[in-house]
């Protein structure tokens, strides 16, 4: 059975179509990795799975059920990590990471604390636990954005390039949360312009959605 | 006696002028206090962490050049 | 538990950050302390504008950091995460005006006294200021958090905004002053204080609604 | 260059150990024998009485919010111009005594313009100037430890001190060049002191004394601040080993 | 060429983000016209105290944008670029102080003879406002960059901000205000000018100086 | 001749050590790669070789002459592309680029608007000439802030993961325009954790510059 879907989806930003007609399916324990030039709209395909952009057409479907019936049910499948990695600078990187499971509640199959650890530990950040967020390097910063995805109880991971500025090491780390992530039966989907080794991914070509270069019935039925 | 009640009433003016002396003296002592709380604070925490690194002198050619002296 | 945690982070914040409410204090005072630079010296002519005083410091108080309510979450990205959080938007919007309350509105109210008597106010005003104060500071940090979220994404609100904000400061100033000076001219206050607290309620219920609407406006 | 002969922290520590003990003496003898002069010996104003013992106090700590003041701004620009790591040291373990002594000035101040004056406090150009300088020593002391990076606060600090310099002269002239209810300068001005040797005396052991208890407790604080910044090291050290 | 390019720069970053400019004008008028409020509305009293609240207010008008005129380029990286530019980091300075003051100061300048006449102030004194303004409102946006530019990183910028600057603001409200008052009462007023224009001269001096200073520090 | 060395340099963030006794020499017309895991000290480097930041030991040298001695005059020939895009939301691609381009005068053997051109044209930005900037995908962004390579007159790049979030296309347009420099005898240094096409660049790997465990003379000397 088909867990996420998308159907007929369109997108339209300050006025300009992004792309149209786009299709998708991810099954249960599924991947998809979304490609394409800059600016062909992977980002904002992500924030329309996520509930932050309203599509311009088409529809989500979940488990079978239309998203859009029960937005706020639906979003707490979701675990999105963005370009920004919402750090704040005053605040160490445990208590970064402590905001978000708290707002998250993680399923409390073991103690915050403990969950809090192995996060960190997932992603080497246990050394850096009580640093502030101003003191991380780019790639330290994202590892800590990443962590959010350990303790998050989410079934569905929207990951936009989240291998931006990471070492080898790191890269590695987030490649088996992803397969750990889909071995339970998770669903990824992730933006990337490097190689990112998810086996058996579905690749969705942005570029192939490209919206019509113009459609007489456009100018009519603009408002 | 009636003349150090003088003094205290400082021709009336003791109100204004023990206050000022008093307060100079609580701040004052007050600055040499906390100073000095800090200073042995440190040095006692300095002390402890002795162990944490080698230290100069047990690595130095003249203690451990000299066997006897284990 | 997700309101709750985003009261203590915005407190942590806020003490790391922004200011101990000791900073604030020091603000007020020494924001307080122009006027008698500017107005003179005079014990009664400073008696008579304290009210003013105290209300348009605290104004600017708020305003001063009601700017980055929002603004810090929406550039690093947390605005997203809160709003797909399973807590309710509008509660964030409480639970961040809430916070940003505890460390400005408060310690403003602790520091009115200590200006009143600078400024040579009666000692029997001071309940009727602390009360009004209390009354009024919470309605000014609802009102701007909606003028905050609005600017996030109103890239055509433009100027309209705080066009649309500040007067709704307006009536809060107004009572609020007004119930200090009842108090001193020995004229009831009850009918202020109760339409600052009329003013409260009805802000506690339109600034989360109208905030979080805004809030989702900007995460497009 | 002074500064370079304390290229390390360990030939400062040395200097102040050996120094410190004659400093210590120093101050009790001068302001013991200050305060006797002062309460026992002065005799009183033939127009402020007794009250004009306040001055014992007041004047000397009112010299010192300046002196200090001074000091942190050439440990200033010694420190943006040299960078020397002892230069702010200096600066930041005097802004501490600095503001106490302000903070004094003031007090005392308030306490004999009550009786003198018949308030507390006027908004004149002197104790205007006065309470921006102590002012001037809140921020400073907050901008040193406002940084993650000690060496960054205390350049930032650096360049407040040297930017709120201009307030010293203009406390120093102020009773010069506007007309204030203070009374003008009768000690350190062009022609010489105008006040009686019999005040002038205990007023200017006093004024030593105040200046040797601050020697000795920036000595203290510096080689306090240097413990510190060992033990800062040792944390650092710490963080690498995990 | 570079100089006049942040200028330039600034100052349309500053009419695209109308609002915030319009905020502060809008804050100036309003916290002036709550006065009336506070003091009663004696048309006697009302214009004793005009000059006092106009720098007050104008004073903190200041305040509450100086946050902003180096903290946007600071967190985008802008600033580092401009410190490696040929142009010295004393010019940007300057340069990003006079479009602040061409978007602040001068919108004040121009509000504030509004409020005069709102508050009863004799005509003939307008034009000794509008000049100690002139002379008076660079220098708070001058010296305000010194401490802007300090806070830059500071863990607790935002109230730090007028801890440091508002202490060095008072000699240019005393000398505002007393230009102003000298006018009203009949007495010459050019020792005051004079004083504002050499607090300016001064300010014209030490501003870029210690504003790049600071800002090489934050750079780091 | 070696036309940019460093000798023993060290770096000191907030008080921790972050490397030590490092040395590089970059020919003219050479290039060098710096790697090094997530928090080596990369991004630390390339903002002491470009000024911003004050080495804790060590020195520059650029044609022989010592940076320090003429810091400013330095600095000419430095063009840096940190982490951040400085990039205003409220101006169009072209006028933010036309600001730095004005702020670092180009030698101008073309004109100003042919040469911003010809940088738009580079990373095929010329389409977006008029879009404000808070309408940039991540990647457009970070090509806005790679056209400031084109425009700038400077002989050294300073290059903080140039590539992160480029598309290919645009990702063999920068490797184009760094062979480019190198060939009119530039010299290019780039930090970057994904594989950069750069033949014969030297590579300084980071980590082994870590510093050493403890010295006992540190406790002694610091202030
Ligand atoms: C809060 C109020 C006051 C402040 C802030 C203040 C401040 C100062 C300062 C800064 C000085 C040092 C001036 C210099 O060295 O040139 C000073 C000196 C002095 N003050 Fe005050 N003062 C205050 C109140 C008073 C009062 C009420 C009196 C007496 C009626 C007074 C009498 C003096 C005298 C006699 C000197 C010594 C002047 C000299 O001999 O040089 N002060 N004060
Ligand atoms: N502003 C800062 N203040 C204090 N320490 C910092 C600061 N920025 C970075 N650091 C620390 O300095 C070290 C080196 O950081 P740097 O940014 O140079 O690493 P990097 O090699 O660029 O890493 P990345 O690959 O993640 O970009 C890190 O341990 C980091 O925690
Ligand atoms: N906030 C916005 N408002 C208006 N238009 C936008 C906004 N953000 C992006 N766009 C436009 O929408 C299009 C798609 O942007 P999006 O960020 O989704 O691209 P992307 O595929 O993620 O690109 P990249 O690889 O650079 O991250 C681009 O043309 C961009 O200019
Ligand atoms: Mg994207
Ligand atoms: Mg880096």
């Amino acid at each position: 059975m088909p867990a996420f879907e998308g159907q007929n989806l369109a997108c339209t930003r300050a006025g300009r179509r992004i792309f149209a007609a786009l299709e998708f399916t991810v099954p249960e324990g599924g991947a998809l990795i979304l490609l394409g030039a800059n600016g062909s709209g992977k980002s904002s395909l992500l924030r329309m799975l996520a509930g932050l952009l309203a599509p311009a057409g088409g529809a989500l479907h979940w488990d079978g059920k239309a998203v859009e019936d029960d937005p706020e049910a639906f979003q707490d499948n979701i675990c999105y990590i963005g370009h920004g990695n919402a750090i704040k600078a005053v605040l160490t990187v445990h208590e970064n990471l402590a905001f978000w499971s708290k707002l998250y509640p993680p399923t409390a199959s073991e103690g915050l604390e403990e969950l809090l650890d192995r996060a960190l530990e997932t992603f080497s950040l246990t050394s850096l636990r009580d640093v502030p967020g101003r003191q991380l390097s780019s790639g330290q910063s994202r590892r800590l954005a990443l962590a959010r995805l350990v303790t998050s109880p989410a079934r569905i991971w929207l990951l936009d390039e989240p291998s931006v500025g990471l070492d080898d090491v790191s890269l590695k780390r987030l490649e088996t949360a992803i397969a750990e992530q889909r071995a339970e039966g998770g669903i990824v989907i992730a933006a990337t312009h490097t190689p990112l080794d998810i086996p058996d991914a579905g690749l969705l070509q942005l570029q192939n959605f490209a919206p019509p270069a113009f459609d007489p019935e456009m100018l009519e039925n603009s408002w | 006696m009636d003349a150090f009640q003088n003094f205290l009433e400082m021709g009336n003016y003791g109100s204004y002028v023990w206050p000022s002396y008093g307060l100079s003296a609580f701040i004052m002592i007050w600055l040499v206090m906390s100073t000095l709380r800090r200073l042995r604070a440190r040095e006692q925490e300095l002390a402890r962490r002795q162990g944490e690194f080698p230290s100069r002198r047990s690595s130095s050619p003249d203690t451990s050049g000299d066997p006897a002296s284990s | 538990m997700g309101t709750g945690s985003i009261i203590a982070r915005d407190l942590k914040l806020a003490l790391r950050q922004r200011s101990d409410a000791a900073m604030i204090v020091l603000f007020f005072v020494l924001t307080a302390a122009l006027f008698p630079f500017g107005v003179g010296p005079e014990a009664n002519q400073l008696a008579t504008i304290a009210p003013g005083v105290i209300w348009v410091t605290a104004l600017l108080a708020v305003l001063l950091s009601l700017e980055r309510l929002f603004l810090a979450d929406y550039e690093d990205g947390s605005l997203e995460l809160m709003a797909l959080s399973p807590v309710p938007l509008e509660f964030t919007v409480l639970a961040k005006v809430l916070a940003h309350w505890m460390t400005t509105g408060l310690p403003l109210i602790a520091a009115a006294p200590l200006i009143a008597i600078l400024f040579n106010m009666p000692v029997d005003a001071l309940p009727v200021l602390a009360l009004a104060m209390l009354l009024g500071t919470p309605t000014l940090s609802l009102i701007g958090a909606i003028g905050a979220a609005l600017t996030l994404g109103a890239r055509r609100g433009g100027v309209l905004v705080p066009l649309l904000v500040l007067p709704l400061y307006i009536p809060t100033l107004i009572f609020g002053v007004s119930a200090v000076d009842a108090a001193l001219l020995g004229f009831p206050v009850r009918p202020h204080l109760l339409l600052l607290a009329g003013i409260l309620l009805i802000s506690l219920v339109v600034s989360p609604l109208a905030g979080a609407a805004a809030l989702r406006q900007a995460n497009e | 260059m002074i500064l370079d002969y304390f290229a390390n922290p360990a030939r400062f520590l040395r200097l102040a150990n050996a120094v410190l003990p004659w400093c210590v003496s120093a101050t009790v003898i001068l302001l013991g024998v200050g305060l006797y002069m002062a309460l026992f010996v002065a005799p009183a104003d033939y127009q402020q009485g007794e009250s004009v013992r306040i001055m014992y106090v007041h004047v000397p700590a009112a010299w010192m919010a300046m002196f200090v003041y001074t000091n942190i701004a050439i440990a200033s620009a010694l420190s943006l111009i040299w960078r020397h790591p002892l230069a702010d040291l200096a600066a930041s373990a005097s802004a501490p005594i600095g503001a106490a002594f302000t903070f004094l000035a003031l007090v005392t101040g308030s306490l004999w313009g009550k009786p003198m004056w018949g308030t507390w406090w006027v908004w004149d150009a002197r104790l205007t100037s006065v309470l921006i300088l102590f002012f001037l020593y809140l921020g400073h002391m907050a901008i040193t430890w406002a940084f993650d990076n000690p060496a960054r606060g205390a350049k930032s600090a650096a360049v407040l001190a040297l930017v709120g310099f201009v307030n010293v002269p203009i406390i120093k002239f102020s009773v010069d060049w506007w007309n204030t209810l203070h009374q003008p300068a009768s000690v350190f001005r062009a022609g010489g002191p105008t006040i009686h040797p019999d005040m002038l005396w205990p007023l200017l052991i006093m004024g030593l004394g105040y200046s040797l208890f601050y020697i000795t407790l920036l000595l203290l604080r510096i080689k306090s601040e240097l413990l510190g910044a060992r033990l800062r090291t040792l944390d650092s050290l710490r963080q690498d080993a995990a």
